[in-house]
Parts: C-alpha cells; structure tokens; sequence
C-alpha cells in the first residue's frame, strides 16, 4: 500500500506528457507485473505484445501509429485497480491486455463499467470466464487444464493421491474447487488440500502435512518466486513425491531448477512449428531479437495484440471508432483469427477452447510433451 | 509423527528466532531505543552473506565472516549517527521509534534495488533431509541452528557474566547514572550493545538464505518476532526474550498442525496481546509497563 | 481549632503495604482534621508519598481502611477519588507540560468525561475563576506561556493552582515549598493559610523545617513506614529521639 | 491534466482524513497506533458490502461503517488502558497483523485477497456520485467536516482532558480525569472518523482488497503525521498532501527506471523520517518542539 498510494499518485503523472499524438494514432494498455516477485512473468509477456505491436506498426495495418502503455501492477489486484482506473479513466485506452486471476477479478468490472474491453492471456483462474461479456481470455483456463490433468495422471501414471498446495487468492481458490470436482469422477483423491498466503517463503511445516498425507502427487498451485521456493523446500524436506502444476511451471526459473526435474505441467498446446505465415514470422522475430525460444505466455499476449489489430484495422475499415463496445461487436462478428500456434475462435463467453498437452521436465531443464488432451 | 516433525521444525525456527530476539533484548534493554530496523540488520547480513557466497564464490566462512562485519556496522553506525543525536537531546522513545522505523524503509527498498525484491538462496546440499525416524526429517542445517543458538547464548552469557565490560552492559539496562558514577561511558557502551545485537542476527540470517531463502522485505517479519519476544520474554531479560523466541517460534510451527499456514503469524500475535493485555512485564520481566 | 466536628475530614485506620518483604506502610492509623494543616514528615524513604498514594487510589494497599467523611475510599479509582473532593500536588509537578498554564488550570475545572460539555453561563465562570486563580498566584503575565516553559518557581505555583482550581476541600501536597525563594516562600504560605482560612484541609509533606514551624497544626512523624508519633511541631521536633532519627538519617 | 488533478485531489482528501484522525490520538491523546489502517478497511469493507447488499445511500454506509470502526476500536482501547509507550505500539502492531489475517481470510466478506469488486458508487439524496469531479467535491467536504469535528472537540474541555492525560495521566487521574473512558472515546472518535476514508475509497475505486490495509498503510500513515508535525492542525494535512506530491514529482524524474520509482520515493520517505527526527522532531509545521514522550 506504501508504494500503492504512491503509485496512485504517480502513474497519472505522465498524461500530460501522453496526450500529444495524431487523432489517427491507436492506445492500448496493458497491465503487467514489471517488478516484484512476479517480474519474470511481465518481461515474458510485454515481450510477446510488444513484438506484436511492432509487427504492426510495420505492416502498416492501422491507419496512424500502434503504441502500448505498460502498467506495473506487480501482479497484484490492489495496483491492478489503480492502473486500470488510470488506462480507463485518464488514458482512454479502448483495450487493455491484464494478466493474473486476481488483478483480472479486480479489474473487470471497472473495465466493463466503461466499456473497455480487456484480455487475459495468463491468469487461469476458472471464474475467469465469468466476468462478463467485455472480459476475454485467450488463455484455456485452468478448469480445462485441471480437467486434462487429472484423468491424465489419475489413469496413465496411476497416481490417485493427490495434494494440492495452492496459494490463497483467487487463482489457488478456484484450483482447488476444480480438483474437488474433477478427482472424484476420474477415480483419484484428494488427500490434502493446504493453502499459503502469498507472500509466504517457508514450506519446511507445510512439507511435513503433505508427507503426513502420503500422496501419489503434489500439485502446486502457486506462481513466481513462491513457487520457486515451495519447490526447493519441499524436495528439501523429504517430499520425494512427484511434483505437478499448470503452465507457471514453464516459468524459466522453474525449469532451470535441479529439483524441478521429473515435474509434470500442463500448457495449452502450441504449435510452434506449425507451417503458417503468421507462427513462423513470429518464432523467427522472436528468436531473432531476445536470443532465445518463446514460451506460451509470449505466445499468449502476442495474440492478444494480435486480436486488438485484427478487429482495429476491421473497424477501421468500416470507418467505425475503435471503441469497447465496437471491438467486442467486431469479436461477435468474426469467425476465427489466424493467431500464433493456431486458428483460434472465441466462444460466446469470452474464452477460448485449445488442446491442453502435458509437459515432463526432463534433464537439463528441458520440457518435453508427454501427452495432448483435447478437450470439451 | 507430525507433531514430532513439527517439533524438530519449531526447535529450529526458534533457535533462529531466539538469537535476533536476543540481540533485540539486548538493544532494547540497555539503550531503551526501539530498534525496528534490527531486521533490516538481518537483511543486510543475509544478502551480504548471498552476494558473497553465491555470487562471489567465497567460501561459507569468509561469506560469513562478512556478514557479520556487514551487520556490526550497519547497527553501530545506527547508533552513532542517527541515535545518538537524538537522545543528546532527549528525544522520546516515540522520536527514536520513528527514526528507526525510517532507517528500516531506507535499507529495504535500497537492498531491493540494489538485488530485485525477489528471493534469493545459497543452495547447499546441507538443506536437504534425512530421515531420521520414521516419518521425521531433520537437515543438517536444523542441527546446525540449534548448535549455532546454544554456543552464541553461551559466549553472550559468559560475556556478560564475567567480563568487565559485559557486567557493565547489564548494569546499564538497570540504571544508566549508576554507570555513569562508575566510570563507564553510556554512550561507548550503548555502541557495544549495538555491535552485539547486530551480530546476533548473523547466524540466524545466513541459515534462513540457506534453508528458505530472503527477500529484502523478511525484515518486517524478523522485526516483528524480535519485538513480541522480547516483550513476551519481559523487557531487561535477555533469558525471556531467548525463550520467548524458542516458543513463538514452536507455536508458529506448531500451529500447521491444526491452522492452515496463513494463521501462523496471527497466533504469534495473539499470544502478544495476551501478554500485554494479561501480563505486561512477561515471563522474567522486571521492568514496568508504564 | 474550633469544635471536635463529628466525622474528621479523612480517617485512615491501620493501613499496611508491603512490597516483596519491605514494609513501607506498616500499621498506620491518623485523622486528618478540618480546617488545619496537617504535616507528615520523616527521613527521605519513611512512606510519606507511598501514604499519599495509597489515599488517592493510585497504589492499592493491602489492608486497613481509608474514609473520606465517612465514606470509604478503598477500591476506588484515582479520578474517583478527585471527584469526591481529594486534589493532590506531586513532587515532580506533572504539569500538563504542553498545555498552556491557563489551560492547565481550565481542564481541573472541568472533570466531566463525554465529548460534549455544559457551555454558556459555567463556562464564562470558569474562565473568571482561572483568571483569578492565575492573578493570586502571579502567573497571570503566564497565561498563555507553555508549561515547560516556565521557570521553577511558576511551575510550583502552577502545581498549586491546579489543586486550588478543583475546588477540593482535602488537598494532599507533597514538598509544595521546597526549592522556592523567599519571596515566593512567604507568598506560598499566604496562599495555603487563604484557603485553611475557607475551610480547607491540607496536608503537606515537607522537608523544609521553616514550613513546619510557620504553617502546620500538627506533625505526623513517619519513620520506615510507621507512625512514630504525633502532636504539635513544637512537641514532635523536639523530641529529642525523633530529632536523631530525622537528622541522622538526612545526614547520610 | 485536469482528471490527474481532480484524482490526485481525491487521493489526497481521504489520505488527510486518515492522518487527520490518526494525528487526533497520536498527537493530542498520545496513543501512538500503527494499526490505523484497521480502521480505514473497516470502513471500507462495511461500505462495500452494505452498498452492494442494502444500499449505497452514503446516509448508510458512512454511519453503519462508523459505528462498527467505533466498536472495533475497543480493540485498541483496551491495550492503550493497560500499557503505554513501546508496550502499546507493540500491542498496535500486534493488532494490525491481527486485522490483516482476518481481512485475508474472512472471504465470505472481504473477498480475501481477491478483495470484493464492482463496489457500486456512493448515492447521495437517491442520485449516483460517480463523475470524479463530483467526487472530489464529496471527499472535500468530507474531509472538511472530518477536520471541523476534530478540531471542535480538541478545543473543548475533551480536548483539554486528552492533551492533560496525554502529558501525565497520573496527574490528569488526580485532576478527576476517567482516563479511561477518555482514552477509549478518542480511540473511537478517531476510529470511526477514519472509517469515513474507508468509505470514500470503496466507493471511488470501486475495490476493496487487504492490500489497502497492511501494516505499510499504516506506517505510511503515521509517517504523514510525523512529517507534517505531530499534534498540531495544519501538519497531517501538509504530510497528506507531501507525501502524495512526492511520486508524481519522482515520476516526471526520467533518469529514474519506472520499476523502481517506487522504492525511491520509499527511500525518500524513510530518509526523511531519519533526518526529521535528527533535526527537527516536531515535523515540518511543529518547529522545533519535541515529540512528547
């Protein structure tokens, strides 16, 4: 809050200097996690977008210029809400890019209070899809990765028992309801269900009740730095057990880590070596300018960007505003967009259906697909 | 077994807890300044401690060593420079509170930029457990803490027992005029309690980079657990607030075995404010509330 | 001294306190008479200011009794105590030391607790009274002047005011004259025999010998917490054991 | 420039409540809380869920959030009868970590740190205040009347009873004083006249998560009253609005990376709390009088 209020403050400071572009020129927000504990993640994904939005400025797709306003909000719903009042309220933007369950609850109806529309490309938390008709995720969610992932390991590793250790926000709350649902059914257990705040770092009393639960699995529904540690110090404290989560484990921390090896994770499935023009333009750029392979959050909010050209130069054409109201009429409009890794469409919600696969680190910090699940 | 391993969990905490609520107590009690920013001490003696062990690829002892030297200064010129200003003109506790509370603000948000406000960890294989019974894990570092606790509360015991200097710090928490009389200076005395305190968080701050990790903000925590046990302990009573540290650092383990983790902190404070509402003058305390 | 009225103004009956194993109020049992000053005195450690604790509420003692024309003041709360008409002086003053000496004086006037209080009429006498108060002991120049910021003498005469303003008919002073000058001294005196004159009861702790010889009635003499004897000054300061004790004691 | 002015105004109006009413016990009661936030996410809580659950008429929220902040204050009262000096900051603190864990774990109410959202705006004489400058003119005068009650009361006979007990409480117990009853009447005046600013920032922000209340909340707080000068009028409202200024001016400071701009302005706070208690103890506005003990 110390710093919040200062950000309160601070992040309005910069209309006056904002406001002096072409009437032509197009604005749209995004609200990443630049700094804190979180920081990884937003330099993954305003990587993604900002190649995206390079891509078209070069192409010329839009009349005038595409440019991108980054807010910070450290990945939490309390700095989430003061940027976006600022996006909405002083910048204007008609599209804002959000990231984290928590900040997206937070956010969504501020948003949908003034018709912006507003997309999520790494927050999976199930509720996510009801948030109302101006808030869309091009991320599966994670009741689709959970429901992937439980029949998966349940019926072809034979792992029954399974312990959730999930963060308490709203991200881990919403995991949790999805096992309690999904295992049952698929024939597994859930034997322990333990919740951290989320800034807790210490795991050594939280190691000691799942070993105390005996289980198949543990699945981790956490992010960031904590899920880092939670690793470590589980392995530490003679929890040998298989290790599991969603697509955060993709997180380069993680994967670099020697106690992450042999943990499953599942991601939606993303075809990077598909054939189209619209994949290999952007593995290559990519490649080309941060040196390494993109990971699926990139992927994610390089569509994102995507979408907001696609449905702008549309309107555009039309010689409509590039409003919230006109984009998500534009959405409803259009059958599929030609993104990254597929061609995706939108269902009547907001959300998006892919196949999810299943991802094993193996040595030397890599992860290798071990199963696709597609699903309904 | 939970409950065991749980147990072999708090001794550990606590030891750790029990040595920076010592260096807190021994602060407190002989110069009366509120020294919030004795975890900020802990912060710069672990990342000192990380930057020389795992960035500069020193060995354990040499990073250690650092720390201390890192620690030792950061308290005495604390006391030189912002402290001891202030009560030359007798300022309040309140004025000393503040200042402290600011130093802690300034050190915390300059480790963050200088390091990122993420965690950072010096692996070791010494964090990893072995099974010891069946069901209880215990790492050679849960033994290392409890080692380093009982030789540091020994030497300071002896320290103050019989050296001269030591006597007179004891004295000091009684009555400043009375060392005055004596001979002594207060204010080369109250530094000694500085160097002291300060140096008591060093081990506790190396094993926490080793076992769990720190991140520039751990210094809240470490000063809040510091000032409960000390109060809980009873102010002037450096055996309290060693034991308080070994309870609450118990009770914050313990309590896993029926609260969810997010409780922990609570239940620390809780206890607290029992204390304060039931028995301001702690288990061992003297000293009066008012 | 006029008539033996029925009840005495303040009857304390065998009153004991120990800490640990020390006796600091052993046995003790007076009255205090109306309209006389009353003086403790003792060697420095006797229990004088423990006597006037345990009669003002603020130390509980652990047995005897303490009536206030007849009504006990055992268990009550110091405030309690104030408002039945007990004011008391510190040795250490406690001023409100931020405060104006005017408001100082003005906030003894007005015990009532809630957030609103009678204005109007009562107020403006207040004021009057606080005028008065500061004028007869010369700090009307001070009004306005922080605490803190007055010099010793004004603090004590402040500390005066402050019991004069609550309108007590016991006062309690504990070493009102100690430290003073001689023109201060004499104006103190004045002061404290006005308001014996109106009916007031004051006992006064003193070291100061000259006080005992010009303002008190009658001397209580307190040694290790016992009451080793009372009656005139005359009667008690000569004593000649008592006089050993007094001294000897001070002298070391 | 004009909506970064007016939510600049908005943000600095109901931060002045807080240190308004923080400074009134701080300052004049010599209670030294840091667990003043407790009572800002009181009010704010209660506003939001009475404004999404019976109304979000401000003549429902505001008196329901001041009552239950008043009720909540107990807390604090009975410590601050029992203890004073670093006891009772102890105990303050306590209570805030307290607070905290409940806000983060009662969700059927706070929403845990999901927090509640779609807060609806505050309702005056049945007519939505939503438009930010509308907005402004609420908080003004709300901070307005915070500031009248404030004051009223330290200039009555209350006030003088606060200041005397605050200055020595024994002798303000001989002067007839219940401090007691006194020192749990400011802590509720004060408690539920920061639930006002609760109330404020549920409806303006239409969020409310445990983020708002930590313990920074309420050291930030205190560092406004300190900074501007303890136990005077003018200086809460000098802190409020300093320490608002300062990130919009760290902000147009372009040598500075964006992700750190607010570990700077954190530098700043906390040097300039050193260097004042160093150099000038009574805050900016108090001159040189020290800060009582």
């Amino acid at each position: 809050m110390w710093q919040v209020i200062g950000r309160l403050a601070a992040t309005f400071a910069f209309v006056a200097s904002a406001q002096a572009a072409r009437a032509q020129d197009v604005r749209i927000g995004a609200l990443f996690a630049m700094s804190g504990t979180q920081a990884t993640f937003g330099e993954l994904m305003s990587s993604g977008a900002q190649l995206a939005v390079d891509h078209a400025n070069a192409d010329r797709v839009l009349k005038g210029k595409l440019s991108m306003l980054v807010e910070d909000t450290q990945g939490t719903p309390q700095n989430g809400v003061i940027a976006i009042n600022k996006l909405v309220n002083v910048e204007s933007v008609p599209f804002v890019l959000s990231s984290y369950s928590g900040v997206a609850k937070a956010i969504a109806p501020i948003a949908a209070r003034a018709k912006v529309v507003a997309v999520n490309g790494g927050g999976v938390g199930p509720d996510l899809a009801e948030l109302g008709p101006y808030f869309w995720n091009v991320i599966p969610l994670a009741n689709f990765e959970v429901r992937a992932f439980v029949p998966y390991v349940v019926k072809q590793r034979n792992l029954k028992r399974i312990a959730l250790l999930y963060v308490d926000d709203p991200l881990g709350n919403g995991i949790r309801k999805e096992f309690e649902a999904a295992l049952p059914g698929a024939g597994g257990e859930l034997v322990a269900a333990l919740s951290v705040p989320v800034a807790t770092q210490q795991f050594a009393g939280v190691a000691a009740r799942i070993r105390e639960a005996r289980p198949d699995l543990v699945y981790i529904a956490s992010y960031g730095a904590q899920q880092v540690a939670a690793i470590k110090q589980l392995r530490d404290n003679g929890v040998t057990q298989t290790l599991a989560s969603y697509g955060a484990f993709s997180n380069p921390e993680i994967l670099a880590l020697p106690e992450a090896k042999g943990a499953l994770f599942t991601t939606q499935l993303v075809d990077t070596d598909g054939g189209d023009a619209v994949t290999k333009r952007f593995v290559a750029d990519y490649k080309a300018k941060h040196g390494k392979a993109a990971n699926v959050y990139t992927i994610n909010y390089y569509n994102i960007v995507r979408v907001f050209v696609l449905l702008a130069a549309e309107l555009q054409k039309q010689g409509k505003p590039v409003t919230g109201e006109n984009l998500l009429a534009q959405r409803s409009a259009t059958r599929s967009f030609d993104l990254v890794g597929a061609k995706v469409s939108f269902e009547a919600n907001g959300t998006v259906n892919a196949p999810i696969q299943i991802n094993e680190i193996g040595a030397g910090g890599v992860a290798k697909a071990v199963a696709v699940v597609a699903t309904k | 077994m939970l409950l065991l391993q749980l147990l072999v969990n708090g001794l550990q905490t606590g030891a750790l807890y029990a040595l920076t609520a010592a260096g807190f107590s021994l602060i407190f009690g002989t110069t009366r300044v509120f020294h919030l920013a004795h975890g900020s001490a802990f912060v710069i003696a672990a990342y000192v401690f990380y930057s020389l062990a795992a960035r500069a690829g020193a060995h354990w002892s040499l990073a250690l060593l650092g720390a201390a030297a890192a620690a030792v200064l950061f308290g005495v010129l604390l006391d030189r420079v912002v402290y001891a200003p202030i009560r030359r003109h007798e300022g309040s506790f309140f004025t000393l509170f503040i200042a402290s509370l600011g130093s802690a603000i300034v050190v915390q948000n300059v480790v963050g930029i200088a390091f990122g406000r993420s965690v950072v960890t010096v692996s070791t294989p010494l964090s990893r457990s072995a099974e010891v019974l069946p069901g209880v894990f215990v790492a050679p570092l849960a033994g290392v803490a409890i080692g380093c606790a009982l030789v540091c509360f020994w030497l300071l015991q002896h320290f103050l027992g019989t050296t001269q200097r030591g006597v007179a710090l004891r004295a000091l928490a009684e009555n400043a005029q009375l060392v005055r009389a004596y001979g002594l200076h207060p204010a080369r005395l109250s530094t000694l309690a500085f160097a002291l305190g300060s140096l008591l968080v060093v081990p506790a701050a190396a094993l926490t980079v080793a076992t769990s990790g720190a991140n520039p903000a751990m210094g809240n925590h470490v000063m809040l657990i510091s000032l409960a046990a000390t109060i809980v302990g009873g102010v002037g009573s450096l055996r309290g607030a060693a034991c308080a540290g070994l309870l609450l650092g118990m009770a914050e383990n313990l309590a896993l075995w029926r609260l969810e983790p997010q409780w922990s902190e609570a239940v620390t404070f809780v206890v607290l404010l029992g204390f304060i509402l039931v028995r301001p003058t702690g288990f061992f305390g003297r000293a009066h509330a008012h | 001294m006029s008539t033996v009225p029925v009840e005495p103004p303040l009857r304390v009956r065998g009153l004991r306190k120990a800490f640990g194993g020390l006796r600091v109020t052993d046995d003790v049992s007076f009255d205090l008479a109306a309209g006389i000053v009353t003086t403790l005195v003792g060697p420095n450690g006797a229990g004088k200011t423990t006597l006037f604790n345990q009669i003002t509420g603020e130390l509980a003692p652990d047995g005897g009794s303490i009536a206030l024309h007849g009504q006990a003041l055992l268990g009550l709360a110091p405030w309690q105590v104030a408002r039945r008409g007990v004011a008391r002086s510190f040795q250490d003053l406690r001023l409100f030391g931020q405060m104006t000496a005017h408001d100082n004086l003005l906030t003894a006037m007005e015990p009532a607790t809630g957030l609103w209080q009678p204005g109007g009429a009562a107020r403006q006498e207040r004021r009057e009274r606080v005028a008065q108060l500061l004028e007869a002991t010369g700090l009307a120049a001070q009004a306005q002047a922080r605490a803190v910021d007055l010099s010793y003498a004004q603090r004590k005469f402040l500390s005066l005011a402050r019991v004069m303003a609550s309108r007590a008919r016991l006062w309690l002073l504990d070493e009102p004259a100690s430290g003073l000058d001689r023109g201060s001294y004499e104006r103190f005196v004045a002061l404290v025999r006005g308001a014996v004159r109106g009916g007031v009861t004051v006992c006064l702790i003193e070291h100061n010998l000259d006080i005992v010889a010009d303002l008190s009635d009658r001397v209580l003499f307190l040694d290790r917490g016992r009451l080793l004897a009372e009656g005139t000054p005359q009667a008690v300061m000569g004593d000649p054991a008592l006089a050993a004790i007094y001294f000897g004691e001070r002298a070391a | 420039m004009l909506a970064y002015l007016i939510n600049l105004g908005v943000l600095v109006g109901i931060n002045a409540v807080l240190a308004v009413t923080l400074n009134f016990v701080m300052g004049y009661a010599g209670i030294y809380s840091i667990a003043h936030a407790v009572f800002f996410g009181v009010g704010a809580y209660t506003a939001a869920f009475v404004a999404l659950h019976l109304s979000a008429s401000l003549f429902v929220t505001l008196p329901l959030a001041m009552l239950l902040a008043a009720a909540v204050s107990v807390a604090l009262a009975l410590p601050a009868l029992r203890v004073r000096g670093e006891y009772f900051v102890a105990a303050s603190l306590g209570l805030q970590v307290i607070a905290v864990t409940v806000f983060s774990e009662w969700k059927s109410v706070t929403g845990g740190i999901g927090g509640v959202t779609g807060i609806p705006p505050a309702e005056l004489f049945g007519r939505a205040v939503a438009a930010p400058a509308h907005f402004l003119v609420l908080t003004l005068a709300c901070l307005g009347a915070v500031i009248a009650a404030t004051t009223l009361l330290l200039r009555s006979a209350f006030g003088r009873s606060l200041q005397a007990l605050r200055d020595s409480e024994s002798a303000a117990q001989a002067a007839g004083k219940n401090v007691a009853a006194i020192k749990t009447l400011a802590v509720a005046v004060s408690a539920s006249l920061a639930a006002v600013a609760g109330v404020l920032y549920a409806h303006y922000i239409a969020f409310v998560n445990v983020e708002s209340f930590t313990l920074d909340t309420s050291v930030l707080l205190m560092a406004m009253v300190i900074i501007g000068g303890t136990g005077t009028l003018l200086g809460p409202l000098v802190g409020a609005l300093l320490l608002m200024l300062l990130p919009s001016l760290f902000s147009f400071m372009s040598f500075l990376p964006p992700t750190e701009i607010s570990a700077v302005q954190q530098i700043a706070y906390g040097a300039t709390m050193v260097l004042l208690m160093i150099f000038r103890p009574g805050g900016l506005v108090g001159g040189n009088a020290r800060a009582r003990s």
